[in-house]
């Protein structure tokens, strides 16, 4: 029997986000040359001060195992030499390694962090993040909540907890306006919530459309789109504009049956992000005809999804949402944020206290396979990964399990057993590669 | 026919012969490490004179093991669950379930009731090496492989080791060697803590079925740890003769079918 | 009967040069390794005489064979010795000993004995465990590190892998080094990931010599990341068996810049030549 | 004294014979932000699952690299242990913790489940609402699960109980600062850990009558250098037994499931609910609590000179990452005051020659004994 191809072709938004990668990155390079205050940590509200820059360990975790491993393995001893265990999440490992040796992956110096406001969020590692730079050079650190709870729905309690996340952020804005002296700016971060909720809007459309067979793009195009999604830091009508372009398109593609992968013959799914430095897994996939349609993580960007009455997958319509209600104030706004993050309705909580929600995932997108990381190193990548995986094959999804440290560091990740048991797997479920 | 199935694995080559699904020879050697390619070539030559055909004979070749990818001679080759369950379904047709625990690997591999494959489960890393490390330790303490299993069949005592994994059995192995614990008792210590690690990967996704679940690998070879894998999952293995070749001969199967 | 890759040379020998009979003060140690035993014997502060072999499994026995191996051919008896001090694992399995040290202490001191007194970082490569130590004032203690568990099975884990590899184990450090640079390490944190790692290495068809390398850089990082956490002096000394593993002690110089110290001594020594300086102490004391 | 020792081993027993001389409900929890009071009001017995060892081989289908305390846990309530467990809560803190919640329920079905959100800044002013808030919630759903009214006079006399205990826990703890420690450090560690199997009136008394004997307990000659403990928490006091018998004593310990956990009191006030949230938002921090304002830092170092330790032992569990990610700021101070300490990593067993060498020379580094002599 023949393999069915459908037409690829590649996307045609890429020039254009290319272009706007490139203005970020030099976006950037005279960020340091500017004098700003630099913010260890991830707060969509810090674009209302004029000369605040956060910077998330994250990314900046996951490009140095990616780019250089040697240079994260110096950063992971540099930190074991201090303490640190190899239960650690790497990003962290490979970012506060660079803060003890003293000079970034390129040799340049380390910049130190001027204060920490964390991003607060269910994975203790996140929690326990800026304890680093502050135990290191004695800075300010202002820790936010991030509340969550199982069973029964109780307003009472929920809106306590948002009460609590958009005080607490009220007073850490009037802290850092007292403290540094700068004013902070509602209007623009008022409009940048408007903005990131029209990403946001266009992003949960690209997500849905990879419902559709054969995927208009695969794993590898959202993650590269993903983190042009949090740029509306540089210039939010462009990304708006960007976002709005790649809506379209998929559209286009899926109307036109335009694949990413022209052999798709079987859809898989994977949880939390993948081992950044082994990318390579994607495209043996694709060997089999196998595509990545996506993960409960990369589809955050479009917001929390659930299948709705009518047994339809969609977006969450938020809590607070912001087409209801007017957002006037910094209060507004910061509501509308929190709002979204309240209990049951993002990934982040899925992933921690909701197991099965996977499978609600899975079924929407129809996933035929899942393959999920068990990593090491960070708590919140690993918690409940092994429960997701029985959830799912009790409903039939076949399951597999590789083992890594952590996606920013290879250390205990073995490829060649990956790539051994990728064909395994594979093989087991009947499917020979169709080209070598 | 005569098809032949080479299994490759970390620790062992083994080869079978089959002619019309007899099996007409079967060798086996190290397979080492650099010098692998000649060990595969050496073994394959032998059984083949002991099985007094040519390589001419034979229909079709089919390599299995995780390396699998070094037999020049191949015509083809399959993943190991493949070969297990062929083998596993030749050997015992009610077979619904087949573990294989090899020198470093340990695999589930469960089958419905047409014999297709609905899951497999590989063992995580801090189970690995278990085939090796029972190696190991019966050398350190002096014996062979058999002697270590039949001494550890031989004792009541309940001291135990870390089941965690071989590294920290080994330890705690050390420790009761250096306290004076007979050798019969820390050899059936280690056997137990294997077992309770190898139970583990048995319960995980899937758990094989008591009276149809087949034990393959040259583990299988262990009475000792069979009985305390038995005695700890509460399945009754079907174990064939030659354990360690039903890799090998799923192979030759494949290459039959 | 095929080649045993994983065994490394036992070995005894006795400095000729001297006549024991004229010592003043002759003790000796014994260090009853997880791994190896060795015993040696001083003679005033000269190295007199030592084994060196495998831990039996017959742990009652096995310290005294060992001991009876040193003194083989010198005529000396257990009864010419005037204190005998043991270390190691199996320590308290030394009938005959008058006394045990630690094997923090021994191998501090017999690193001493064997590198100079102005050794002031010491790093014991053992069969399952390393341990740093950072000495002050001539030989006291200020602080030293073991690796934890899930980084064991050091030296114990390259036989293993020689017997894997079918390499013997004495070319595994040589043969790692044959290139300038060295391939991705494999896992540095747990000895069995490594060994798994290292094996999919070689099927993958990475020639030996790198997949060695591979090996012993990560063996390398991990004890780099250990010894890191007493601020090692830019000297260390290396004992223990695997110190002789070169592989592993070249790496530590070249990608890590340690200077290691040299000495003829064979550096497997340091533990039995460290509770003999420690019976030497007790009997001065005494 | 042998009696702690005694409920702690047998304390599946002990939980059974309550319930049948009671006819009450258990409570199993994870973490010592469980508010106790309010279950103890609710005539429950909260019983904190401590983690045993034995061959586990259930939990790796659920979990991956947890620690050995979590993991153990899963592993008997897989094995049936916590047959007699009505219901189980959670009060956030660690997530492996978390992670043993959800599978527990896996293994056991319980009739009741509830988890309480404990904000990380436990100091912030805003942080007593949220406490408070799900402190009124887990009042109510305790009601609703016991069909018992918790009322004003129940709290009182639960907040009596449990300041009584920790006042009482206090006593023994302070006898350890004596220059010749007449509790040693494993029997105080049992103490503690039976305390939080028990119920606390049980215990009192039992604290009460030890409180009297102890003082005609002769005291043992020169007890050994004296030493701290610190790191994850443990549900055994074997370590403290094997420092002990290589000659030193364990003066103090700075564990969550040792110190931290009885250290301070319920300030009582008009509003009972009030009065709890601070109280746990006030406990010791544990490593994972401790941000923007760093206490524990400064509480290990007040200890340490309280009772006037000698050396630090920094003992974590194997994938514990709260402290993994804690203890290099631990490491910096107790450097910076050159007070000496020495790091292990343990799990679930532990080879005792190993450890023996590592603890007896630290010992020997704090105070140089030079070698044992034998005989
Ligand atoms: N006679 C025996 N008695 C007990 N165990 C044996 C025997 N022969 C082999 N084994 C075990 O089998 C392991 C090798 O298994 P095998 O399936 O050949 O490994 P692989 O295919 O991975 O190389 C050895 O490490 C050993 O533990
Ligand atoms: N000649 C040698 N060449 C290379 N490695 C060696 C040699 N001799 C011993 N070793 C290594 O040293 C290890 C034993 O170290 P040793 O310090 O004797 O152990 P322990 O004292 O802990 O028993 C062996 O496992 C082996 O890896
Ligand atoms: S979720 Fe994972 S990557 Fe993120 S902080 Fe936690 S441990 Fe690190
Ligand atoms: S030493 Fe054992 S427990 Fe630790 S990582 Fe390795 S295999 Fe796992
Ligand atoms: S705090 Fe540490 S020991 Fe306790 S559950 Fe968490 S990881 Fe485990």
């Amino acid at each position: 029997m023949g393999i069915q191809r459908w037409e690829i072709r590649p996307l045609e938004v890429w020039a254009k986000a290319k272009e706007m990668r490139a203005k970020w990155q030099q976006s950037i390079d005279d960020a340091e040359k500017e004098h700003v205050l630099l913010a260890q940590g991830n707060c969509n509200w810090a674009v209302g001060f004029p000369a605040l820059r956060v910077i998330e360990d994250n990314p900046v975790g996951a490009m140095m195992g990616y780019r250089s491993s040697q240079f994260s393995r110096e950063c992971r001893a540099a930190g074991e030499i201090l303490g640190w265990g190899r239960e650690i999440c790497g990003y962290q490992l490979n970012c506060w390694g660079a803060m003890y040796l003293g000079y970034q992956m390129d040799g340049s110096k380390f910049p130190m962090r001027d204060m920490v406001v964390p991003f607060p969020d269910p994975c203790d590692q996140h929690t326990k993040r800026g304890q680093a730079p502050m135990d290191y050079s004695n800075i300010p650190r202002w820790q936010g909540d991030s509340p969550l709870y199982t069973g029964p729905h109780d307003p009472e309690r929920d809106a306590t907890m948002i009460e609590n996340k958009v005080g607490t952020t009220l007073d850490i804005i009037a802290d850092i306006e007292r403290i540094y002296g700068q004013i902070f700016d509602d209007e623009k971060f008022i409009e940048s919530i408007n903005l990131a909720h029209r990403v946001r809007e266009y992003a949960a459309e690209v997500c849905l459309s990879m419902q559709h067979i054969p995927a208009p793009l695969s794993q590898k195009d959202l993650y590269s789109f993903y983190t042009l999604g949090g740029l509306t830091k540089t210039d939010p009508e462009e990304t708006v504009e960007l976002w709005r372009m790649l809506r379209d398109e998929v559209k286009w593609r899926v109307d036109n049956n335009i694949a990413a992968v022209g052999t798709e013959r079987y859809r898989w799914i994977e949880a939390h992000p993948p081992p950044w430095y082994f990318l390579r897994y994607y495209r043996y996939m694709e060997k089999y005809g196998a595509i990545c349609i996506g993960s409960q993580y990369s589809h955050m960007m479009g917001g929390p999804f659930e299948f709705k009455e009518d047994g339809s997958w969609g977006p969450r319509v938020p809590l607070n949402s912001w087409g209801e209600r007017p957002i006037k104030t910094r209060e507004d706004a910061l509501r509308a944020m929190f709002g979204d993050d309240a209990r049951g309705h993002n990934f982040k909580v899925d992933e921690v206290i909701r197991p099965y929600a996977i499978c609600e995932f899975a079924k929407a997108y129809k996933a035929d396979g899942a393959i999920m990381p068990l990593w090491r190193g960070g708590v919140g990548c690993t918690v409940t990964r092994k429960e997701q995986g029985l959830r799912l094959s009790e409903i039939g999804v076949r399951v597999l399990h590789y083992e890594g440290s952590q996606p920013g560091d290879r250390t205990d990740q073995d490829e060649t057993r990956l790539l051994d048991m990728l064909d395994v797997w594979m093989e087991s479920q009947g499917l020979r590669k169709l080209e070598d | 026919m005569i098809t032949a199935g080479i299994d490759v694995g970390i620790e062992n080559i083994k080869v079978v012969v089959l002619r019309d699904g007899t099996v007409i020879a079967s060798g086996t050697a190290r397979s080492g490490g650099a010098g692998r390619g000649k060990a595969i070539e050496q073994t394959w030559t032998d059984t083949l004179k002991a099985a007094g055909i040519s390589a001419t004979d034979i229909t079709k070749v089919v390599a299995t093991g995780q390396g699998k990818g070094d037999v020049p001679f191949a015509n083809d080759s399959i993943t190991e669950p493949l070969a297990d369950a062929r083998v596993a379904l030749f050997l015992y047709p009610a077979a619904r379930s087949v573990v294989d625990v090899g020198a470093d690997q340990i695999r589930v591999v469960s089958l419905d009731e047409h014999g297709a494959i609905t899951e497999v489960v590989l063992n995580q890393k801090c189970a690995a090496g278990i085939g090796t490390f029972l190696r190991t330790v019966a050398r350190r303490l002096g014996y062979t492989l058999d002697e270590m299993s039949r001494i550890g069949g031989s004792s009541d005592n309940r001291v135990v080791v870390n089941d965690a994994c071989c590294v920290f059995a080994e330890l705690d192995a050390i420790n009761l060697l250096h306290d004076g614990v007979a050798w019969q008792d820390i050899a059936r210590a280690i056997h137990r803590a294997m077992a309770v690690r190898i139970n583990s990967v048995l319960s995980d996704k899937v758990r094989p079925a008591k009276d149809t679940t087949v034990l393959i690998g040259g583990v299988a070879r262990n009475p000792t740890l069979i009985a305390a894998l038995e005695e700890r999952s509460g399945i009754n293995f079907m174990i064939p003769d030659q354990p360690e070749f039903a890799g090998a001969l799923g192979a030759a199967l494949d290459a039959a079918a | 009967m095929t080649r045993e890759y994983w065994k490394w040379p036992e070995s005894r020998w006795t400095l000729n040069d001297i006549d024991w009979r004229k010592a003043n003060i002759i003790t000796a140690g014994i260090d009853i390794g997880s791994v190896s035993s060795q015993a040696v014997v001083l003679c005033d502060d000269k190295l007199y005489c030592y084994s060196n072999n495998y831990t039996s499994p017959e742990i009652g026995d096995n310290a005294k064979n060992t001991l009876d191996r040193a003194l083989e051919t010198t005529g000396l008896t257990i009864d010419d010795i005037q204190y005998i001090v043991g270390t190691g694992y199996g320590r308290d399995n030394i009938p005959f000993a008058n006394a045990t040290a630690n094997e923090i202490t021994s191998h501090a001191k017999g690193a001493r004995f064997i590198f100079g007194p102005a050794v002031m970082t010491v790093v014991d490569l053992g069969g399952q465990t390393a341990k740093a130590i950072k000495l002050y004032e001539r030989d006291r203690i200020r602080d030293f590190t073991v690796n934890d568990k899930c980084a064991v099975n050091m030296g114990y884990g390259i036989e293993v892998l020689a017997d894997l590899l079918q390499v013997p184990i004495e070319e595994i450090g040589e043969r790692s080094l044959s290139d300038s640079e060295d391939p991705e390490p494999v896992s540095t944190t747990c000895n069995t990931f490594a060994t798994t790692e290292t094996m999919g290495l070689l099927r993958e068809g990475m020639p030996e010599h790198e997949v060695l390398a591979s090996h012993l850089f990560a063996v390398a990082w991990r004890l780099y990341a250990l010894i890191g956490r007493i601020s090692p002096e830019k000297e260390v000394a290396f004992t223990g068996g695997l110190a002789k593993n070169m592989g592993i002690v070249k790496r530590l110089e070249r990608d890590m810049k340690m200077e290691t110290s040299m000495s003829d001594y064979d550096p497997q020594l340091a533990g039995a030549i460290g509770a003999a300086v420690v019976a030497q102490e007790m009997l001065a004391s005494r | 004294m042998h009696r702690f020792k005694e409920v702690l081993d047998n304390r599946h027993e002990y939980a059974k014979n309550w319930k049948a001389r009671t006819g009450g409900k258990v409570l199993g929890y994870f973490e010592p932000y469980t508010p106790e009071e309010v279950i103890y009001a609710a005539s429950a017995l909260p019983v904190r699952l401590l983690s045993r060892h034995e061959p586990d081989d259930m939990t790796d289908r659920n979990i991956y690299a947890s620690c050995a305390c979590a993991r153990d846990i899963v592993n008997q309530v897989a094995l049936g242990r916590f047959d007699y467990v009505d219901g189980i809560t959670y009060a956030e803190a660690c997530q492996w913790m978390r992670h043993a919640f959800i599978s527990s329920q896996y293994f056991q079905s319980f009739s009741y489940t509830c988890d309480i959100f404990v904000p990380d800044y436990v100091d912030g002013h805003r942080s007593k609402d949220v406490m408070y808030s799900e402190m009124k919630a887990f009042k109510k759903s305790l009601e609703e699960w016991t069909s018992n009214t918790i009322t004003d006079e129940a709290l009182d006399h639960a907040i009596d109980v449990y300041n009584t205990n920790r006042r009482l826990m206090r006593q023994i703890y302070e006898l350890r600062r004596a220059d010749n420690p007449i509790v040693s450090g494993a029997e105080a560690m049992e103490m503690v850990l039976a305390s939080q199997v028990m119920d606390k009136e049980d215990h009192n008394r039992m604290l009460q009558e030890v409180l009297k004997e102890l003082p005609r307990r002769s005291h043992a000659g020169y007890p050994g250098p004296r030493l701290m403990l610190v790191g994850s928490p443990t549900s055994d006091a074997n370590l403290e037994r094997l420092v002990e018998e290589l000659g030193a004593v364990v003066v103090i310990d700075e564990l969550c499931t040792g110190s931290c956990y009885f250290w301070n009191e319920v300030i009582p006030q008009e509003d009972r609910l009030l009065a709890l949230s601070l109280r746990y938002l006030g406990k010791p921090h544990c490593a994972l609590k401790d941000n923007n304002w760093r206490r524990r830092p400064a509480h290990i170092l007040q200890l340490y000179e309280d009772f006037n330790a000698q050396g630090v032992i920094i003992a974590k569990q194997i994938y514990c990452h709260p402290h993994g990610t804690d203890n290099p700021h631990i490491w910096k101070i107790l450097r910076e005051r050159i007070y000496p300490f020495h790091f292990l990593e343990r799990d679930t067993t532990v080879p005792e020659r190993e450890m023996k060498t590592r603890l007896e020379a630290f010992i020997n580094l704090v105070e140089p004994v030079r070698v044992k002599l034998r005989g």
